[in-house]
């Protein structure tokens, strides 16, 4: 779950990292009030969760109140990249003598977490990490031994920084990864840390996703998560257990498995445009595809479902009739082909069968497929 | 011959009192798999599809002889399951379940490696090997005996390939899942070297998807060290991209994770890139694989 | 820094592990209070910070209204031990089915935590260690690996017990032993920690000793540690930042080092009695011997004072200068020797002999303590 | 010859522009000590007493080819510091301050065991071979050169026993605190096994004290392996009872860290108990020591 800047600035600020003076506003007249607090000029936020809001006009400045009304009115109800801006956070506007890149996050490779830190912060950092990558510096920290300072410090060497830099670096290095620590972080990075005119430092952005898995036993008040999923489809898959993406074709899809629904979507791409993405994941009853049915089907203009599910540890027969279910009691007439294979597979092809389920029992999802353009051609 | 799964291998079941595992263990049996054992701490005495239950693994392994062990245990007691069979002796683990925080998986993957515990997942199918037994949750309808290994980051996709192959009449040595998570106790690389040392494995099926850098570095392997002939399927073409949550990694990585970066790295390094997995069928011909 | 029962009963009940209901009284009449919200009988326990309180009468039981009124007034306002009796804790009483031992510490040789629990609880623990030690089971923690359930299942199979016990206990090891790493504390212990009836358990007493070392990076809300020693004089030497302790002679002790300050009592113990042990640590200055010296001239009917300091990491001439000033300022007429050593010795002598303090050069204390017995003589 | 500082022995100062680092720096060059070098973050490029001092351990090292590291840095950052100094390759550290919490000293003790490292303390006044050297705070005068070893949990009682000696002209070989605190980097059987290793120690006296069980371990390593003299002195024995704070700690040793308990483990394994520190001298004298 990835959090909100202003919420991960909350946090950050807890912990000891210094962050700009700043409010979070839903309203103009909010927005208007919290910056006559700080004082002009005002950074003007877009909480939207998604990268490349500062390119996509996201991030704005105003240097008085009637320009504030209009940035804030203009992004407010806006749309940065398909994301509603509901909130704005007002924050200070930081003179830069430098900016800074940190960010910590786990090594899928290594297994373990890693501490990533360039002088040169900023949206280009990942072309600076090809281009110039004397200007990054990145250290593995063992789960078992834990951070410790002079870890920072041998790294923020590394980088030929003086002393003065290194203290002050070394400190938000150490209380940002307590956080991640603490929130069982994915990623917390901040970028760009700023470099004062005095010299201290400022995080004037904030990045923290919490590992899903950790949530229940972080001990944080957030809103639920599923909340803050802003797509009414996705959140409703949130809410009954699977993994939905929505897109923009019109061939539905549930896999049980991601590999699976990814490579059902890569063979449906070829020909035709699949409508999403839904993963149901290892718990498969009856219950839950007559609920994956509902969801799919809520999806404008559909044209055909493709069901592909394996039965090894999901007792796909079970899975079956709860697809039956719900076409009878919702008379779907749009094609439907499912491939279902693994255990109990020919009982499965029954109960498919007897709903008007076009079944597939070869094992590639190729064929499957090309059944399923046969029924329903080109859009 | 098969990797890591032999005729030796003497399979406890953790959590095997709950619904999946009592299910599965009922599947590993059919298969011909030695479930010697099953633990439930608190159940001890009892038995599951005529298999004794323990409190402890402890003791699990002392009574049966236990060698290997497969986890169905709910993700919030893992960490402490795992370390537990570690300590208890056993080489082989399959985490199958999913969910397991990150932070946990770390610190299974540094213990298991510091003990020298060959283990697979989390999220992962298990390992099969046709004719011999299976530890975890794959299909045996699948799969047939042969002399293709099968190694997938996806559970379902392994059986899709394997099922594949079946059907053209070649069949696998060892199909093994390596796990679906950011974090697995196994690197690709790993499984590849004792395919390519396996005298019963002709050729390898690396099944990869979008994300990370597991393909890329097995490119590595696979261009040092590899001579078996090497097939690569990457799920993901057409995937949205993902909604992008730091740098660090990609810094990190050097690289983004594309199907097309981990395409190009696996051509580099004479692997076979699959762009559909039904080609997996006339790879397999123009090897003239069993 | 040990906490009094009633403290670590909170402590311990906010994490998580099941605790008596129960209230602190300071009167008779809030005693009354308490007992009538839990009901009778009830568990009257003095609050004072020293073992084997029990036998010492500090532990009773109340069993009406009118009992209960005659036992608190008794135990308030009386000495346990020597201590003050300014607080009793007002407790249910279980019904006992099984008395349990459990215990953290650090074990000072392998250096490392180390759980010790027994099948047999109670205040005769050290004896059921000697003549039953199958009864007992330890269990030592890799700090770097950490602590996880499965290790107090196993330490706990060790004892032979049901797996229901084993089940329940662990839980409140794994309690027991985040709180032993939060408060850094060199004991936790429980005993008894009692079986109920129905197979819970409960912790009817709390030890808790917080590492004073870690005291400032320890997050909890308690009266400061001064406050908490009862003996007036020791407090003074707290605040002054020295070890005082007080003792039941006439000889007062300055001296610089734990070990020699032990070998002076030792020694002067043999043919007098120390009136206190004094350790000023590695911070000698001219005022802190001067207020050690007016430290341990309020102590009642002193004869003499012996002063063992080395110049190693103190500079003892600067400690001279504040002895002479107290000698000088308060026209100090008892005898004083001062055996002091190590860098700047001589220029030190000389100070100490400016204010008539009589010098001992030898390296011996024993020399230096004959010199005092030939100063003073028998008590 | 001596224990642990020797003539090749290169030391650098840590927290040697602090007051008491720079007035130590003093009396260990005047003891004719090789300090080298000094650290304090942030002051880098300065120099204290004649000698350079670097922002870094590591930076101190390849500067200065130092091998021996003593401490003078303020408790809450005695951790960090160690570790660095230890991943700067340094082999013997002295760690002088008191004061720092129990949790951290289990984590330095374990790291430098790990890692093959020599560490004294803490709340130790170090390690002075007379006539060599010496590191920490061991006031000069009261040592003298000869065959005695002494090793004290105190260090001022590890002055007085060297001040006994050398005013009865028996000179010491090396002596060691190895620390005042609960848990210390180092036992006091390790510290005894180098001196019965050191040619140049005829003898060696154990200065302990109540409580702990250093001198009952250490009486176990005396009887099994010790062929050289040893003399004990337990302080502590008109202490007053500390006021017990739980029995685990009792329950784990055994033992419940008397004086003569002490006393009668140390005899039993053939040292010599000293009811006083003056009896050193008689001792020295039936034993020929020099």
């Amino acid at each position: 779950m990835r959090l909100h800047e202003y919420e991960a600035l909350d946090i950050f600020e807890q912990n000891g990292i210094p962050v700009p003076r700043r409010g979070i506003a839903g309203t103009m007249h909010e927005a208007l009030h919290i910056a006559g607090e700080i004082g002009y000029p005002v950074m003007l936020k877009a909480q939207v969760l998604v990268g490349g809001r500062g390119l996509a006009g996201g991030i704005r400045t105003a240097s008085t109140p009637d320009e504030l009304k209009e940035v804030a009115d203009s992004l407010l109800g806006s749309d940065i990249k398909g994301l509603p801006v509901r909130k704005i956070l007002v924050c200070e506007k930081a003179e830069i003598a430098q900016e800074l890149y940190l960010g910590i996050t786990i090594d899928g490779y290594s297994g373990k977490p890693v501490i990533v830190v360039s002088t040169e912060g900023g949206v280009l950092i990942e072309e600076t990490a090809r281009t110039s990558p004397e200007k990054i510096a990145a250290i593995h920290i063992d789960p078992n031994f834990g951070y410790y300072p002079y870890l920072a410090r041998s790294l923020l060497r590394m980088l030929g920084l003086k002393q003065q830099l290194i203290t002050a670096w070394s400190d938000v290095i150490g209380q940002l990864y307590n956080i991640a620590l603490r929130y069982e972080s994915l990623i917390a990075e901040i970028n760009p840390l700023v470099v004062l005119p005095n010299g201290g430092l400022l995080a004037v952005d904030a990045v923290l996703e919490v590992d899903d898995s950790a949530l229940s036993r972080i001990r944080f008040t957030l809103p639920d998560r599923v909340d803050r999923i802003e797509n009414p489809l996705e959140r409703r898959g949130r809410a009954i257990g699977v993994t939905y993406v929505d897109l923009d074709g019109d061939i539905g899809i549930i896999s049980s498995g991601a590999g699976l629904g990814m490579a059902s979507m890569d063979i449906i791409g070829e020909k035709m445009k699949p409508a999403n993405f839904l993963e149901t994941g290892g718990g498969i009853t009856a219950d839950l595809l007559y609920r994956c049915m509902d969801l799919i089907m809520m999806k404008q203009g559909l044209r055909a479902i493709f069901i592909n599910v394996y039965g090894g540890i999901n007792p796909i027969h079970e899975g079956a009739k709860g697809v039956i279910r719900y076409i009878q009691e919702h008379n779907v007439k749009i094609p439907i082909v499912a491939k279902a294979l693994g255990n109990r597979q020919e009982e499965t092809w029954e109960i498919f069968r007897s709903g008007g389920v076009h079944v597939v029992t070869e094992a590639a999802t190729e064929k499957a497929i090309d059944k399923l353009y046969e029924l329903v051609g080109p859009a | 011959m098969s990797i890591l799964i032999n005729d030796s291998t003497r399979v406890i079941v953790q959590g095997i009192t709950g619904r999946i595992g009592s299910a599965q263990t009922h599947w590993m049996l059919e298969y011909g798999t030695k479930v010697v054992g099953g633990v439930t701490p608190g159940k001890g005495g009892s038995s599951v599809e005529g298999v004794p239950v323990f409190d402890s693994v402890n003791e699990a392994v002392k009574e049966t002889g236990a060698n290997a062990s497969v986890f169905f245990v709910p993700a919030a007691f893992v960490l402490d399951a795992f370390l537990e069979t570690i300590d208890a002796g056993v080489k082989l683990i399959v985490i199958v379940p999913e969910h397991i925080p990150v932070k946990d998986v770390v610190k299974m993957r540094s213990y298991a490696i510091e003990k020298g515990v060959f283990a697979l997942g989390p999220t992962t199918p298990g390992i099969l090997a046709p004719g011999k037994g299976k530890m975890g949750i794959m299909p045996a309808s699948m799969f047939a005996p042969g002399r293709v290994g099968i190694i997938s980051r996806s559970g379902t996709l392994s059986y899709e390939f394997a099922g594949i192959l079946s059907e053209n009449h070649v069949g696998q040595s060892t199909v093994v899942g390596m796990g679906a998570d950011p974090v697995v106790l196994r690197n690709l690389a790993d499984i590849l070297e004792l395919f390519e040392e396996d005298e019963g494995t002709d050729a390898v099926i690396v099944v990869g998807e979008v994300g990370g850098e597991q393909e890329e570095k097995a490119a590595g392997f696979i261009s040092r060290r590899m001579k078996k002939p090497v097939a690569a399927y990457i799920a993901g073409k057409h995937s949205p991209q993902g909604k992008r949550m730091g740098h660090a990694g990609a810094i990190v990585r050097g690289t983004s994770g594309t199907v097309q970066g981990k395409h190009e790295a696996l051509r580099a390094a004479g692997a076979e890139v699959l762009e559909s997995p039904i080609h997996v069928a006339q790879w397999a011909k123009k090897y003239n694989l069993k």
